[in-house]
């Protein structure tokens, strides 16, 4: 360890930094709320400045336990946002119930901390336990309104499941350790391909490639290890539900990356046919189940099952042998968290109020009483849908054109996922009719939420549409950082 | 005098029965933790399959890992051990039903998880030597202040997050209690 | 038999059929917190077996196994916090009641 | 002049954002922002037609289009944010703005006393803004944002009126089928894109002659697949019937005069393509010429006024792609160019008569509104007559070129059905207006006496749209052949033409031309009698006057066999009663056989896909017991499975 190091995981450091100062500002001005938000938000800043300092920029530290590459600032980048987007939310929720922003901002940070190193992780230890840390504090958030039977509930089903699933995850890696004998992912790499080339794998690697691919497969809410979601994301407060649905859920799709693509990119072939598997079951089960719910959040929480399914499919594009699979997966990701947090922040907005619940006749005419709210409610439904020229749009069509691309079983995979996408139509529109095709229910109070509220929905507003309009930075951005070429 | 790797007259070697031993106690322990309706018995067998595995550490040739075993889980378990006594004690909760209902397939499941886990491991050649390996703690320190040193301080981040947020969590403290309708 | 690395890794796989196996069947939280700590152990066992048997990974082994104790610690902290919220509004540590959310 | 293309979108998409946020604060002013928005998009429109058709200001033959910017240049795929006008586009565009404007103003009239006024507006500029950005757009990825875009707008404004719970399900219907064709048309971009690289449509046809036969094929079925989804064409033509639940200004403008027409558009615009693909083309003939028939022979039984005119578009619609499929491309724009006149015209109207009675839909209960409602009277007489095929009202010159070109084209059995359905067509026009404004008035005793006509901003457009639909085939389509819009289009189809090698020969009077065009008028003229004579007609000024006999059309309805049909045949009557039992008798049973198997077998799939998608779903979602436990078995058997098969793989 020297300085340099340091220096290359900075924003790590300074993240860390931020949630400890929250935590001092906290215990220096208690129950006051804006000083936590604006060394929060300030904080983030800072972490964001310190990542934008980094791009371009390429190197490792701690002996190549950590990579500083374009596709850690493109994520890191992407975590900041989503944790600022997050508060922004959160605090006009938490206050109404009496609910600390302080610790709520703290583990945030902790989360969003442990999902930056899962970026840049080149080590499957570190990678395992940045992902620890950034899922732990997820699951104290889930729990968060912690005298509420539903989010506590939430809370333990998404621990238990998600511990059950780190120590699969964990088997499989030390089986994978075991046979390679090194934890850098490179090291890991090379030795597969010496495996590759000398033949057939043994079993045990299989076995550990099996337990591995469970635990992300869970982590990223696959079918059929897609249980938690549901019920984790209903329970949750809805500014945490709105976090859980990008967060971990790109966090997950890092750990894809620097593991499937950086680690197991010598055994593709072999782990092409489950991905596909996995992308088509997901896709399906996801849209099927949404289009029968009645509440939205879970409505929405079954729809990011889907939408993991469509990023699943620029997986296996890229195991097909199409490189721009990989740079699909990371504008889904940017696309996918701006406009499903926007929807979620429309929730949070109607539950500002505590006791309104996200049963879709809470939208009930939501168009006429709140046009603004409607219409973006409307663009970020759309958006989901994949309308065109929205962000959805772009990012649906990128995975389908790489799996098109691809060829081969992929073809089938991407007129499955064409299919999902129009049934997807769907359940999203049906929110969009009880907007705008039906009378407003009675006790359904105006929503007005604050400046910082509506800054944060003015921004993922105008994401949603620029992505869409303008895809062509994003695309840019996600293919330089991807850094798997050749 | 040195004693003989193996037992005299019989030719098992010492180690071996050693193995033998640790593995049942810990096998037999182990099915305790799960069969035993008492949740503090329970809690007593985990300790001692804790306990055994400590001793297999000792056998690999790793005390410094085997003497971690022993102080961070039994003050794990301890706790645990508390907990599970504050939990259960309440006249609302009885231990009457400890399996759930889909026991029997849970118990297949994991045969075949141990089926499954088993055939691959003696199906596959490792490239392992006969050997057990001695490993010196000072080699143990070194390595993990340098190459793992990344790794060290996320754990001590997150162990800070833990505590953060487990505080919040856990705290009694009146507050409104607000039911949400979700 | 103890000089064989398949030896111990079957015995590890063996604790993490039983870690599941209870994670699977009990109906108390805390009984199933107790399962994944075994299961949990059984990835340790694996690690410094490997660890024990090829040279390479011989010092590897025992950091691993170290901080992968660490980590089980701090999700038993988290755990046990939930688990005190929900029974706070529960009043059972039994999980199969908490089934207000489903389908 | 190019830099203009941009506003004619741009223009009604600032007033949806006007009206949509601010709408509900201005009140009764909610729609001024909306009309005056389409009204200057209509200017412009206007502006760019002239030049495109003219080739001035900036337009040359082949059109002049317009880089907006880069939409997405990432590595290996590239798509532009441009517009491109050529007079196909330019024929477009004069149909699309000057209906949309007229139906803007005839909706302040008809949607005055409706709260949700300044949603509507907004939907209706939304959709223009759609609509316009897909007949615009250089690229097929805009085509499709725009293709979606007016799906979109048709669902919101179809279940506008939303507590009828029908006007909903229709909604859902229009939407669900659409994504069928919709997907199809994405398919096809998709084949487009991975065999030539490009999405710019020009650049697409020229280098369209170097894909694969097979590839040709498939792209263009996967295009007539999107194009049969939006125009409505069998087995996809469900929804359009069940969309006339939507205002009737939204019927007249998206479901007859604009959004259906995408589908001939896309596939004229497609030409190039299609053109490769001669089996293909006698696919979409095949198509068109049978909801032609279809479509016309379940007209001949409705009863509901827009439902009437909803089976004559899905015919009339039918008949373009006939004419498409048959290679009388120029004749098939024609067609819509006068089509969109005239239907939009008989909506307005129609609506205009709805409203007179006080919202009844079913002609039975009209009857004699001739006098009550002249201006709408004259207006509709005026669509009949076009619609019809009577000279020289532009639907006759329209569909003279399309049978004509089906004919010389040597597909005689589209001619052949043609023909028939142009008598039908003629035949179920003057059932309506006989059963709407002639004879004794059936109207509900209560709802007689306020009958009136309509308020200005309500007749003014249909007396507008009366005069294209007088004079339009006169002004572009003649001479025959030659005529403006044949000199117009050249330049976009003359490439396709002449690879087909069909250059037929010119049009002559006195030729095969004239006699077909003499047969079909014949045709027209015995089927318009045969209608006065079932259902009455009453116009002084011709001196024509016969009462509707009911009795008869029962009787003949419920005759049987042919024994019956010499019973008391006279001379006089025997043309009479065959052309009865064909029309009415056969005609009847026939139609409710077609009703029959639309209503049952093809609505029954549409449904029944829905519901098997709900039942799955249902099912599925009961896996979600809520318990936790429950849930790690499902990872913990799915663990076995994966391991299984990458065990099995390994070993593969």
């Amino acid at each position: 360890m020297n300085w340099s190091d340091i220096g290359t995981i900075s924003p790590v450091v300074i993240a860390v930094l931020v949630a400890a100062a929250v935590l001092v500002v906290d215990m220096v001005a208690p129950g006051r709320r804006d000083p936590v938000i604006v060394t929060a938000l300030g904080g983030l800043g800072i972490v964001a400045v310190a990542i934008l300092i980094q791009a371009g920029r390429s190197g490792s530290a701690f002996g190549g336990a950590y990579s500083l590459d374009n596709l850690t600032v493109f994520l890191d980048m992407l975590f900041v946002a989503i944790a600022a987007l997050t508060i922004m939310f959160a605090a006009d929720y938490l206050e109404p119930r009496g609910l600390p922003i302080a610790e709520f901002a703290a583990v945030l940070i902790f989360a969003v901390t442990g999902a930056m190193l899962v970026a840049g992780s080149t080590d499957l230890l570190l990678l395992f336990v940045a992902l620890e840390l950034m899922v732990l504090p997820g699951y104290m958030l889930a729990g968060f309104a912690r005298h509420d039977p539903y989010s506590t509930e939430g809370a333990i089903k998404y621990f238990l499941l998600g511990s059950f699933s780190s120590a699969i995850l964990l088997f499989g890696l030390a089986y994978v350790w075991g046979i390679t004998g090194t934890t850098r992912v490179d090291g890991v790499a090379a030795a597969l391909a010496t495996v590759v080339a000398t033949g057939k794998i043994a079993p045990g690697l299989a076995m550990g490639l099996a337990f591995m691919t469970t635990g992300v497969a869970f982590k990223m809410a696959a079918v059929p290890f897609h249980y938690w979601t549901p019920d984790a994301y209903q329970g949750s407060p809805t500014p945490v539900t709105a976090y859980l649905s990008v967060g971990p859920k790109v966090g997950a799709f890092a750990i894809a990356l620097r593991l499937f693509v950086g680690a197991l990119g010598p055994l593709k072939a072999d782990w092409l046919p489950v991905v596909i598997v996995l992308a088509a079951l997901t896709m399906t089960l996801g849209n099927l189940v949404a289009i029968t719910q009645d509440n939205v959040k879970r409505m929405l929480a079954y729809s990011s099952i889907a939408h993991t399914g469509y990023i699943l499919v620029g997986l296996a594009a890229y195991a097909g042998g199409e490189q721009s699979g990989l740079s699909a997966i990371l504008f889904y990701g940017a696309a996918y968290t701006f406009m499903n947090m926007g929807a979620f922040a429309v929730v949070t907005a109607l539950q500002r109020r505590p006791g309104v619940s996200s049963q879709i006749a809470t939208f009930a005419g939501l168009g006429r009483r709140d046009p603004w709210l409607g219409a973006l409610m409307a663009l970020f439904l759309l958006s989901l849908t994949g309308i065109p020229p929205l962000a959805g749009f772009w990012a649906k069509a990128y995975v389908i054109l790489a799996a098109i691309q691809a060829g081969g079983w992929l073809t089938v995979l991407a007129v499955l996922a064409m299919i999902n996408a129009a049934a997807a139509a769907f359940y999203y529109l049906r929110v969009v009719v009880y907007m705008y095709m039906r009378e407003p229910t009675g006790d359904a109070a105006p929503s007005s939420p604050g400046a910082l509220f509506r800054t944060g929905l003015a921004i993922t507003g105008v994401g949603t549409l620029i992505f869409g309009l303008f895809p062509a930075l994003v695309a840019a951005a996600a293919d330089a950082a991807n850094v798997f070429h050749g | 005098m040195p004693i003989s790797d193996s037992i005299p007259l019989v030719g098992i070697r010492w180690d071996d029965v050693l193995f033998v031993v640790l593995a049942a106690a810990l096998l037999g322990s182990a099915l305790l933790v799960v069969t035993l309706r008492d949740i503090i018995r329970c809690g007593l067998a985990l300790t001692a399959s804790l306990a055994s595995l400590a001793g297999i550490y000792a056998l690999l040739g790793n005390p410094l890992v085997a003497a971690t075993q022993v102080l961070v889980y039994i003050g794990a378990i301890s706790v645990l051990i508390l907990f599970a006594i504050m939990v259960t004690q309440t006249k609302n909760a009885p231990v009457r039903l400890a399996f759930q209902t889909q026991a029997w397939i849970a118990a297949v499941a994991a045969v075949a998880i141990a089926i499954v886990i088993s055939i691959t491991v003696l199906a596959t050649t490792w490239p392992a030597g006969g050997q057990r390996l001695w490993t010196a703690t000072t080699e143990v320190a070194h390595l993990l202040f340098s190459d793992y040193v990344l790794p060290f301080e996320v754990v001590s981040v997150l162990l800070t997050a833990a505590v953060v947020g487990g505080v919040y969590l856990a705290r009694r403290e009146s507050g409104p209690r607000e039911e949400d309708r979700s | 038999m103890s000089n064989s690395l398949d030896s111990y890794l079957v015995l590890s796989g063996l604790l993490f059929a039983i870690g599941t196996f209870g994670f699977l069947a009990r109906r108390n939280a805390i009984s199933m917190l107790m399962s994944i700590e075994l299961m949990i152990n059984a990835v340790n066992l694996t690690v410094l077996a490997f660890g024990a048997f090829v040279a390479p990974l011989r010092v590897h082994a025992a950091v691993i196994a170290l901080l992968v104790i660490a980590v089980a610690a701090a999700e038993a902290t988290v755990g046990l916090a939930i688990v005190i919220a929900i029974f706070r509004n529960k009043k059972t540590p039994l999980v199969d009641e908490y089934d207000s959310m489903r389908d | 002049m190019t830099f203009l293309i941009p506003l004619i979108p741009l223009l009604p998409l600032a007033g949806f954002a006007i009206t949509g946020l601010l709408g509900r604060e201005m009140g009764k002013q909610s729609h001024k922002v909306a009309v005056w928005a389409v009204v200057a998009s209509w200017l412009v429109a206007m502006l760019v037609a002239f030049g495109a058709l003219s080739h001035t200001l900036g337009f040359d033959a082949a059109g002049a289009g317009i880089k907006l910017w880069d939409w997405i240049p990432a590595t290996g795929f590239h798509a532009d944010m441009g517009f491109f006008v050529d007079p196909l586009t330019a024929c477009l565009l004069i149909v699309v703005t000057t209906i949309g404007m007229l139906v803007h103003i005839y909706s302040i009239g008809y949607m005055a006393h409706d709260e949700g006024k300044w949603r509507f507006f907004a939907y209706l500029n939304l959709f223009m803004f759609s609509m316009l950005m897909l007949i615009l757009a250089d690229n097929f990825l805009l085509v499709f944002a725009g293709w979606e875009l007016v799906g979109l707008c048709s669902y919101l404004l179809i279940g506008f009126w939303f507590p009828r719970r029908s006007a909903a399900e229709a909604a859902k219907k229009a939407f669900l089928v659409n994504r069928v064709g919709d997907m199809g048309f994405a398919l096809g971009i998709m084949a487009i894109w991975t065999q030539l690289g490009t999405l710019n449509m020009q650049a697409v046809f020229a280098k369209f002659a170097g894909v694969p036969h097979e590839w040709q094929i498939a792209i263009a079925l996967l295009i007539l697949c999107g194009a049969i989804g939006k125009s409505a064409q069998f087995p996809l033509h469900v929804w359009l019937p069940d969309a006339m639940e939507g205002p009737t200004p939204v019927s007249a403008l998206i479901h007859a005069a604009t959004m259906v027409n995408a589908g001939v558009y896309l596939i004229a615009r497609c030409n190039p393509i299609f053109g490769t693909v001669p089996e293909v083309m006698v696919i979409v003939a095949a198509i068109g010429i049978f909801t032609a028939i279809m479509a016309a022979s379940i007209a001949f039984t409705q009863t509901d006024i827009k439902r009437v005119l909803a089976y004559s578009t899905l015919s009339q619609l039918g008949y373009m792609f006939a004419s498409l499929g048959v290679g009388a491309w120029t004749a098939a724009i024609f067609h819509l160019m006068s089509h969109g006149f005239f239907k939009g015209l008989l909506f307005l109207g129609s609506g205009s008569v709805i409203h007179a009675v006080d919202g009844e839909q079913d002609m039975r209960k009209m009857g004699g509104l001739a006098r009550k409602i002249p201006i709408t009277y004259v207006t509709m007489l005026i669509g009949s007559v076009a619609i019809a095929g009577v000279p020289p009202l532009a639907g006759f010159f329209s569909k003279d070129e399309i049978l004509g070109g089906a004919f010389k084209n040597g597909f005689l059995w589209v001619w052949a059905i043609g023909f028939v359905v142009a008598g039908m067509t003629a035949f179920y026009m003057f059932r309506l207006m006989g059963m709407t404004f002639w004879g004794q008035s059936r109207v509900d005793p209560e709802k007689e006496h306020p009958t009136h006509e309509s308020p200005p901003t309500m007749t003014r457009p249909l007396i507008l749209l009366a005069i294209p639909a007088i004079f339009l085939g006169l002004l572009i389509g003649f001479p025959p052949e030659s005529g403006l819009l044949h000199q117009w289009l050249a330049p976009v189809f003359e490439a396709t033409i002449t690879a087909s090698g069909r250059t037929e020969a010119a049009y002559s009077f006195f030729g095969i031309d004239g006699v077909l065009a003499i047969g079909t008028t014949a045709l027209v003229a015995v089927a318009i009698v045969m209608a006065w004579r079932l259902f009455g007609v009453n116009m002084p000024a011709l001196g024509l006057h016969a009462e509707p006999r009911p009795d008869r059309v029962r009787e003949l309805s419920e005759r049987q066999g042919l024994a019956e049909l010499y019973r008391g045949s006279s001379h006089k009557w025997w043309f009479d009663d065959l052309n009865n039992l064909l029309f009415v008798v056969w005609g009847g049973k026939l139609a409710a056989a077609v009703f029959w198997f639309d209503r049952t077998v093809i609505d029954g799939t549409v449904n029944g896909i829905g519901t098997v998608t709900t039942g799955a779903g249902m099912r599925l979602r009961q896996v979600q017991t809520g318990r936790v436990q429950n849930y790690a078995l499902g990872i913990a058997l799915g663990l076995i499975a994966m391991a299984v098969g990458y065990i099995l793989i390994a070993v593969r």
